[in-house]
């Protein structure tokens, strides 16, 4: 995989620079920034994250099995205590409550990691680490006969830094 | 990049680890099943009970009466080993020999001639013990015999046993499941060994063989309080 | 349409533009990084505080072992006071592990925007509190070898665990509520161990951090996953925090214990939870933020607010006793008349006394804004709040046990060395781990500062783009246009 | 748990280890349900099976309880050749099948850790193990030596036919005859009813008594025979209509007192005049000044006993005018009818005859001092301990240059001897006894001795020293009772046979020569006492006596002195003050106990603490001192408390007995404050409705509409509690699985819904009206159940720990799975001679329906059981304390050290005192939960007798142990779901109720309301 890499110091020539590389058509563009701004989002137009799908299901799993445990276990062995009846699904709800919590939660948590591809076991190209302190990178995935006319492109935006990677 | 590789299997063994924990104590590889220590005295079951037909209540002759099966006094033994010494005559059990169990035996029981009583320095025999529940069960024998449990159903066939061993694992869950299913004298007959004897159509079948022949299943109280207090 | 009303320009969404002064004193990207990863290099007086965590730490060890060893007995029970210090430090550890979750998720949906700097601290606080309170349910076990019967594992027994126990209703939710809370607490801090991991040099330190931060490379795709996610662990984890207290309440509530046997255990619990993390909060951050010296970050602003809670939550507290004393009045049970007389009036007034002036009166100073702004009286303060907790617990556990039905069963209770050492033990074990966690990872959120801190630009905001979007927006996160 | 191991069997220690071995070895033994650990250890076989037992199963022995001279007949309870318990002989005229505390804790002086293992002989001040026949050929010379000089042997007194055996040795060696003495007995009283009926001791008949006076007579706490008047007067008061009211007169109210209807609270020593004026030989308005009653009382009261005849009027003064008060009370019953009637001289109990005054004991030891005497002897009594200081015995006794003694443990006394030659204990010897006239009680050794160095009892020594051609004591006693060998064999098994023995020579009462003792001075009177369960003290190396509190005061392991609150008030005297008590001969320092029930000018003390070795001991300790001999009278009862002897003057009364009240002290304030170890919380009931009384006119009236909680009407809340949801069950026996419902209704949420309900369901009823709060339940329980008793001072925990004895129990550690509560009614802050009423309250584990302990617990180790008993599960408890912390009766026990396993210094039965262990119940280890299982092993082994016979268990079949043993039948026990056992009619009784029956929590436990007889109500309606 290889493309084009620019380091933007300032916002708005980022944003630019995506708007124009769009246009060009030049490949897919990845955009780094140290911290989420939804201008990007703008620019890219992304559909909204799938996450929530997998948190609705996943919560409802849980509940069910909450339900389900101590339902099971007491019935399992009857024994009678206090003299309650021996599956009594009302204190039940709150096993139920705490399982959907722990569920869902953690599967939203590995919905996030795989839709993100994390974890990730080798750092790709077209990362630097200034992305995390103060820059906006600009990844363009492009063949190698067009890279010049993204290279030219992000320079004109006034990319402070431009390479080529492969 | 290997060094990344490496940690991503760090949950799957972690996985692993509880899955055999659990195994394992699902499984009850706790107990001490199939525990077969080597006893003072080498005591052949089989030629007892299998060559001389010996019942077991014989020797363990409060199996039936009483919480503990009974362990047979050194009287008891000797009751037929003063006259049946260590020199051996050739007969049906095998060739004329020289028996160094007996001949322990008559250490044990201070005895020195054939015929002679318990001698005046007798010590009882340190049988080692195998079947062991924890003392805050309470298991009475005489309850499970004389409902028509054979002893083989939980210790095996000792009969076949040249050195006794720990037959089943004696985990609760051993006892329960089966108060839980019940037990049926047929069962019994086969886990003791015992061929089901055959009837001609027809041919009218002792009462007794035929309660034994029952596969009807007998269920028992499995609530704790029935072997803890 | 016909109209001649005319929309803003660029049809977007006004912006807030107050954000933008949150941290006057913080200028660019590199200065959050430079400041807030500086406050990592360990110091002699860090080193000193840890050793004494420490020290605290194996005492109550060794406490520990000795009441293993010696029975139960070790400790100052008299039945029927059957449940004391261990109980009461348990849920007093609950009651502080709350404010934590409640400030990083409640305060983030209702957008509280003093929570960005002190959220981080707090949740860390409530991971390890949580930890330390874990300790406790094993801790006063008689038979502590044995904890494991009440974790439902298929086992050759056959038999479980009682779900219809509050105890196991403990278990679970105290579990879920450490997973939630520490998982919580790392997504939040995966895109600042990427940071640490940019600027890191020492080999060793870098792969350990490169590890921890998964990968993480800031990517467009990487944030808006992120941030969905994050709104929805939120989502649960508020709820959660308020069942968890709620459940621990059970422990009382479900009982027949004159004193416990109240409807109102739950809010009530809740309320006194938060109430008692908040002023562990001002213990913790306080001196941290002087330390660390992060006045630009955690400013009197914030500190006025979360102060305004505090004040809010005391009285919420307050009304809460209050009630009681109602409930018992109007309840005509004679019980539990006769144990509320005993709380107030009789053997243990002094107790209730420390409770109601450390947790109702004290607060009140909080309705000056002068006390609000001054640190060193709401340090002295959150101490104060911290000991009243504490005795709120000792008040519900010990004098409705000491008074129950039974006359003839009437008692006393007195700790032995024993309950205090393994109190000491439960703090040394805290501390410890905030202050390894303080040197190692940022105590606060790099990522969500620079969310408030303008962005360089090149030609100011004549952008079409709505540039001056300095606040971010969740639920406006990837919405085409 | 590694008990039935070989490895520990090579302690030298002196117990038959190789018997006990067998024994663990094959049964399951008694051991901690904390330590299950994988060993499997060693099976040891006997070497010859004994005939008659099985292992596993229990074999009982008929015998004789020595634990006071009353000789009641008990059934020893042996598993594997270990006696494991003492029951009542229910076919014994004495006990009939019930034993008090004292007598449950018999086995414990069997298997007491600090009985001599081997005789001993003291050379040069050392002392120095010895074996048995070399000891009995000491003897042989000393006797030789010793003849001709007069001699003094002091004996216990027994009943039976030893006594005479060792006069005719004593004789035949040329010794002065022995005296037979016991510190408990009423010697006045003996002497009255001598003088006044012609025996020794009548019994007494409260059952056709109208009216019950006592003047200080405390009959249920060890005045006279103890079980047998309890029985009788528990049977007096059932009655429910006309049953006799009792009133007691003295200056201190015992337990006795507290049984009372009233209490006429006189000066100490005034019952005389009392008496006097109740007979008409003098005026009720002297007796009143002299009493400091009001006169109109003492009125009432002639009026009463004129109105109700027969009387029967008890005196037990111990003053100086005991013997004038007994003649006098005497003639009140003589003039009232009583005689024949309420006290029947034909009917003697003989075990009182034959008893040494203690002037008769006194003047022994002044011809000690004298120098004369060549040889002294001393079997079962303690004098250097029950006669006062200042009787100066050790320096009357050091003067004989020979002393014998035969005592098992090292008390006072015996460490003053020169030759210790231990007797068996009664368990394990042959005797015999006559307490009731024609009904002899045969004494069979119910086991092998203990200690085999030990070869015979002293009867044997004295045998075997004399050369004697009688052979064995056995053959020599077989041969004196009547009816020859078939006639005994035949009564063996039933432990008795009629026939009377030779009556016993009675010596003359005579006062001691008046000795003129120092004249004490002080503004309070004092009274002492016998414990009314350490007894003279003998009780006191006893750790289960220990442990129960006693019954008025609750105070346990520790001295106490009674004090009126108004007095203690005025004096600012709080409980637990140490108070120095002075009198001319001595002074004693004990904490205060304010009691109502004691007169405002007099202080009280109870005797029977305070044993001391001769030179001091510290506190002993399990891991170091476990070896040496523990004089002082024994680990458990070495430096507790105070001798409240001390304080007394050498003086008797007319009859010969001991003064033991009306001696003026003076008392002050130490300044020093020790927390009584008292189980008592609070001693009100604070209207909480626990212990409910009625008024029998209340009673007697006909039946009120039904909304009204008191009558029969109750039976429809009870149903819910003596019915319980069955789970668990897959036979179905009981229930459920082939229920209507098939066992799908499980619950009780709608108690009135029966689906789902079991066949079987445990109860118990408690009649208030007959309990008399003796206690004797409770010890019962620890036998039976393997509680351990936790007051010693070594067991508290080790680091900056308290090691004071009764420490655990001030912190409320007891583990009494019964407990008796003391609640009383009436004025808290009443002036004195405002009277009071009091009621006892068996408390145990109410086996609730809707038990609240059980929700709570995390991992099933309580539940409730098919058969509708509350279990615990103590190997599935993990100690949460959840379920005692929800109990409202707080009958829930807690382990806080590991009181039942070997290896901890808290230990509880340190060997031997584990042979007494109930194998069939689990020993507690540390961190479980523990409590009143309703005796669920003994239902167990009815319902495996039950199964293996083919048949359903029969009503009335077996009970449990607190039931057995009490002696005023309070407590019966069944399956409420079936009428064949007689506590299904006690349930529907109109006195009936239930604990906190507001809490639904539906108890198996019925009470049965006290029934109070008011003056006002007292007088006939006819």
């Amino acid at each position: 995989m290889q493309g084009v890499l620019g380091a933007f110091h300032e916002l708005d020539s980022a944003i630019h620079a995506i708007e124009d590389l769009k246009k060009a058509k030049l490949g897919d563009i990845t955009v780094f920034t140290p911290t989420p701004r939804h201008e990007f989002d703008h620019v890219l137009e992304h559909a909204p994250s799938k996450v929530r799908i997998y948190t609705l299901v996943m919560g409802l799993a849980g509940v069910t099995f909450g339900y389900w445990i101590p339902v099971w276990i007491s019935d399992y062995w009857p024994l009678v205590v206090g003299g309650k009846a021996i599956a009594t699904w009302v204190p039940f709800t709150i096993l139920g409550f705490e399982v959907m919590v722990l569920i869902g939660g953690l599967s939203t948590v590995f919905a996030m990691f795989g839709f993100s591809h994390i974890p990730r076991l080798t750092m790709t190209v077209g990362y630097d680490p200034r992305f995390s302190s103060g820059h906006f990178g600009v990844w363009v995935e492009t063949a190698p006969e067009q890279a010049d006319a993204a290279i030219e492109l992000l320079k004109k935006h006034g990319a402070e830094e431009v390479r080529r990677e492969r | 990049m290997t060094k990344r590789r490496k940690w991503t299997a760090i949950p799957g063994l972690v996985v692993l680890a509880v899955g055999a924990v659990m195994l394992s104590a699902y499984s009850g590889a706790s107990s001490s099943q199939n525990n077969s220590p080597v006893q003072p005295i080498a005591f052949p079951h089989p030629v007892h009970v299998q060559k001389l037909g010996m019942n077991c209540l014989y020797c363990h002759n409060a199996a039936n009466k009483s919480m503990d099966p009974g362990l047979p006094a050194v009287s008891t033994c000797v009751g037929c080993h003063s006259m049946v010494g260590p020199d051996r005559p050739a007969s049906d059990l095998g060739p004329a020999r020289k028996s160094a169990e007996i001949q322990k035996l008559w250490n044990y029981a201070d005895i020195k001639v054939p015929g002679a009583p318990l001698g005046p320095n007798a010590k009882p025999i340190p049988w080692v013990r195998i079947h062991k529940l924890p003392e805050y069960v309470h298991f009475p024998h005489t309850r499970h015999v004389n409902a028509g449990v054979t002893c083989q159903t939980c210790h095996g066939q000792v009969q076949k046993m040249d050195r006794v061993y720990q037959y089943a694992s004696l985990n609760m869950g051993w006892c329960v499941s089966c108060h839980v299913n019940g037990y049926s004298p047929k069962e019994g007959q086969e886990a003791a060994g015992y061929e089901p004897q055959q009837v001609a159509p027809g041919q009218a079948v002792a009462p007794a063989a035929a309660a034994a022949a029952s596969t009807e299943r007998k269920k028992a109280r499995y609530d704790c309080a029935n072997c803890h207090y | 349409m016909a109209t001649s009303a005319s929309p803003l320009p660029g049809g977007q969404r006004p912006n807030i533009p107050s954000a933008a002064v949150r941290f006057p004193a913080v200028r660019s990207y590199e200065q959050v990084d430079n400041e807030i990863a500086g406050t990592l290099r360990p110091t002699l007086g860090w080193f000193a505080a840890l050793g004494i965590a420490i020290l605290c730490l194996l005492v109550g060890a060794a406490t520990w072992t000795y009441q293993i060893h010696e029975g139960l007995g070790a400790a100052g029970y008299q039945p029927p006071v059957m449940w004391g210090v261990y109980i009461i430090t348990f849920v007093f550890w609950v009651g502080i592990g709350h404010a934590g979750t409640l400030i990083s998720a409640i305060l983030y949906l209702f957008r509280a925007g003093f929570r960005t700097s002190i959220y981080r601290v707090s949740e860390a606080m409530t991971v390890f509190a949580v930890m330390t309170a874990g300790l406790f349910p094993i801790l006063h076990l008689g038979r502590p070898w044995k904890f494991f019967y009440l974790i439902p594992y298929p086992n050759w027994r056959l038999i479980w665990p009682n779900p219809k126990s509050p105890l196991v209703w403990d278990v679970f939710a105290i579990l879920t509520y450490l997973t939630i809370s520490s998982t919580f607490l790392y997504i939040g801090l995966i895109p600042d161990i990427a940071i640490l991991r940019d600027r890191e040099k020492n080999p060793v330190r870098k792969s350990i951090l490169s590890m921890l931060a998964l990968g993480w490379r800031n990517s467009d795709r990487e944030w808006r996953h992120f941030t969905r996610a994050y709104l929805f662990l939120a989502a649960f984890a508020t709820p959660l925090v308020l069942s968890v207290h709620s459940v621990v309440s059970f422990d009382f509530a479900m009982a027949l214990t004159p004193g416990w046997h109240a409807t109102i255990f739950p809010p009530y619990f809740v309320a006194g939870a938060i109430f008692s993390g908040i002023g562990m909060v001002f213990t913790i951050a306080i001196p941290l933020r002087k330390a660390f010296k992060l006045q630009h970050y955690i400013t009197l602003n914030d500190i006025d607010a979360a102060a305004k809670l505090c004040l809010f939550t005391s009285m919420v507290v307050g009304l809460a006793y209050l009630t009681e004393f109602q409930i018992a009045w109007v309840s005509g049970n004679k019980f539990e008349q006769d144990y509320f007389w005993n709380r107030v009036f009789g053997q243990w007034a002094w107790a209730a006394w420390i409770m109601l002036i450390c947790n109702c009166v004290l607060p009140l100073s909080l309705f000056s804004q002068k006390l609000r702004r001054n640190t060193t009286w709401l340090f002295i303060l959150s101490l104060f709040i911290n000991l009243g907790m504490w005795f709120e617990r000792f008040v519900i556990v010990v004098p409705s046990l000491s008074h129950e039905f039974e006359p003839w069963q009437w008692g006393s209770y007195r700790p032995t060395w024993v309950d205090y050492g393994i109190l000491l033990g439960s703090f040394g074990w805290f501390f410890m781990w905030f202050l390894l966690f303080i040197k190692q990872l940022p105590v606060m959120a790099m990522m969500e500062i620079k969310e408030v801190v303008p962005p360089r630009f090149k030609h100011g905001h004549t952008d079409p783009h709505d540039l001056t979007a300095d606040q971010i927006d969740p639920d406006q996160m990837g919405v085409a246009h | 748990m590694s008990q039935d191991t070989l490895k520990t069997g090579d302690k030298p220690t002196g117990v038959k280890r190789r018997e006990f071995l067998k024994v663990l070895g094959v049964t399951g033994a008694a051991v901690s349900a904390a330590a299950c650990s994988e060993d499997t250890g060693k099976l040891i076989p006997y070497l010859v099976s004994p005939d008659e037992t099985v292992p596993g199963v229990s074999t009982y022995y008929a015998t004789v309880c020595r634990e006071c001279i009353s000789a009641c007949g008990v059934i020893a309870e042996t598993r594997d050749g270990r006696v494991i318990k003492l029951e009542g002989n229910p076919d014994h005229p004495m006990s009939k099948g019930a034993l008090c505390a004292r007598g449950q804790a018999a086995p414990q002086g069997l298997y007491n850790p600090d009985r001599f293992r081997t005789p001993m002989v003291n050379e040069g001040g050392a002392w120095k193990a010895i074996t048995w026949d070399d000891a009995v050929t000491r003897l042989a010379t000393a006797v030789a030596g010793a003849k001709g000089k007069p001699s003094v042997f002091l004996n216990q007194h027994e009943s039976g036919s030893f006594p005479r055996f060792l006069d005719s040795w004593l004789s035949s060696m040329g010794l002065a005859p022995h005296l037979s003495v016991d510190a408990e007995a009423d010697q006045a009283a003996i002497e009255a009813n001598r003088r006044s009926y012609g025996v020794a001791w009548p019994s007494l008949s409260f059952k056709d008594a109208k009216l019950i006076v006592s003047f200080g007579a405390d009959f249920l706490d060890g005045w006279g025979a103890g079980v047998s008047q309890s029985l009788d007067f528990a049977d007096a008061r059932a009655k429910l209509d006309n049953a006799p009211r009792f009133v007691y007169i003295g200056a201190r109210r015992s337990l006795t007192g507290l049984n009372a209807d009233e209490w006429i609270a006189c000066k100490p020593g005034s019952e005389l005049s009392i008496a006097n004026a109740l007979a008409g030989k003098s005026s009720l308005e002297q007796a009143a000044t002299d009493s400091g009653v009001p006169a109109a009382q003492l009125q009432r009261l002639a009026a009463e006993i004129g109105a109700n005849k027969p009387l029967l009027a008890l005196s037990g003064v111990t003053g100086d005018a005991a013997l004038e008060t007994a003649l006098a009370v005497a003639a009140l019953n003589q003039a009232n009818g009583a005689v024949g009637v309420t006290i029947k001289p034909a009917q003697p109990v003989t075990s009182f005859e034959g008893i040494a005054s203690t002037a008769q004991v006194l003047n022994a030891v002044e011809q000690m001092r004298g120098g004369s005497v060549g040889i002294a002897f001393v079997r079962g009594t303690n004098p250097a301990y029950t006669l006062p200081k200042s009787a100066n015995f050790a320096e009357a006794f050091a003067k004989v240059p020979v002393r014998v003694s035969f005592s098992s443990f090292p008390d006072e006394t015996t460490e003053l001897c020169t030759l210790i030659i231990p007797d068996l204990h009664s368990l394990e010897q042959w005797g015999d006894a006559e307490p009731l006239r024609g009904t002899i009680t045969l004494q069979q050794p119910a086991m092998d001795p203990v200690f085999p160095a030990l070869k015979g009892s002293t009867a044997d020594a004295l045998i075997a020293a004399a050369k004697n051609p009688v052979g064995t004591y056995r053959e020599w006693l077989m041969a004196q009772l009547p009816g020859g060998k078939p006639a005994i064999a035949a009564a063996l098994p039933k432990g008795m046979m009629a026939g009377t023995l030779p009556a016993r020579p009675t010596a003359p009462a005579a006062p001691i020569a008046a000795r003129p003792s120092p004249a004490s001075q002080g503004d309070f009177t004092l009274v002492t006492y016998p414990h009314a369960l350490l007894g003279d003290g003998r009780g006191a190396n006893k750790p289960w006596l220990q442990e129960l509190p006693d019954p008025v005061s609750k105070v346990a392991w520790s001295s106490w002195v009674e004090i009126h609150p108004e007095t203690a008030q005025r004096l600012g005297i709080d409980r637990g003050d140490v108070l120095e008590i002075k009198t001319a001969t001595g002074s004693v320092k004990a904490p205060a106990f304010p009691y109502m029930g004691i007169h405002k000018d007099a202080v009280a003390i109870p005797l029977g603490q305070g044993h001391h070795a001769t030179t001091a001991m510290g506190v002993f300790n399990p891991k170091k001192d476990a070896g040496t001999v523990q004089w002082g009278y024994g680990r458990y009862a070495r430096d507790l408390g105070v001798n409240a002897l001390d304080l007394l003057p050498v003086a008797s009364n007319a009859a010969g007995g001991l003064v033991l009240d009306g001696m003026k002290v003076s008392i002050a304030k130490t300044g020093e404050h020790r927390t009584l170890p008292s189980t008592e919380g609070s001693a009100r009931q604070h209207g909480r409705g626990i212990a409910r009384a009625i008024e029998a006119a209340e009673l007697n009236r006909p039946e009120q509409e039904e909304h009204e909680v008191l009558p029969g009407a109750a039976s429809a809340e009870f149903l819910p509690g003596l019915r319980s949801p069955v789970a668990a069950d897959a036979q179905g026996e009981l229930g459920a699985p082939t229920a209507a419902d098939q066992g799908k209704l499980k619950g009780m949420y709608d108690p009135n819904d029966v689906r789902g309900m079991a066949k079987r369901r445990w109860a118990m009823t408690i009649d208030l009206n007959r309990c008399t709060g003796c206690s004797a339940c409770v010890t019962a329980c620890y036998a039976e159940n393997n509680i351990p008793t936790v007051g010693a001072a070594w067991q508290n925990a080790t680091i900056w720990a308290d090691a004071r004895a009764g420490f655990n129990i001030e912190r409320g550690r007891e583990m009494n799975w019964i407990r008796l509560e003391r609640y009383f009614e009436g004025n808290p802050d009443a002036k004195f001679g405002e009277d009071f009423e009091t009621r006892f309250v068996p408390m145990m584990c109410q086996h609730c329906g809707n038990a609240p302990c059980e929700p709570v617990c995390p991992v099933y180790a309580t539940y409730h059981a098919p058969d509708g008993l509350n279990v615990q599960v103590y190997n599935r408890c993990v100690g949460t304390r959840y379920c005692s912390n929800n109990c409202p009766y707080k009958v829930r026990y807690f382990n806080w050290f590991g009181y039942g396993e070997e290896d901890r210094k808290q230990y509880a039965f340190p060997e031997p005192l584990n042979w007494q262990l109930n194998p069939d119940v689990t020993v507690r280890g540390k961190g479980v939960m523990e409590k009143c299982s309703f005796c669920v092993q003994r239902i167990r082994e009815a319902e495996n007798r039950a199964a293996v016979e083919h048949r359903d268990l029969h009503g009335d079949e077996f009970t449990t142990a607190c039931a057995q043993a009490c002696p005023s039948r309070a407590i019966t026990f069944g399956d409420a779901a079936d009428p064949s056992w007689s506590v299904t009619q006690l349930i529907e009784d109109r006195r009936a109720y239930h604990v906190f029956e507001e809490l639904n929590t539906f108890t198996a436990v019925v009470y049965l309301k006290k029934v109070n007889h008011s003056a006002g109500a007292a007088a006939p309606q006819a």
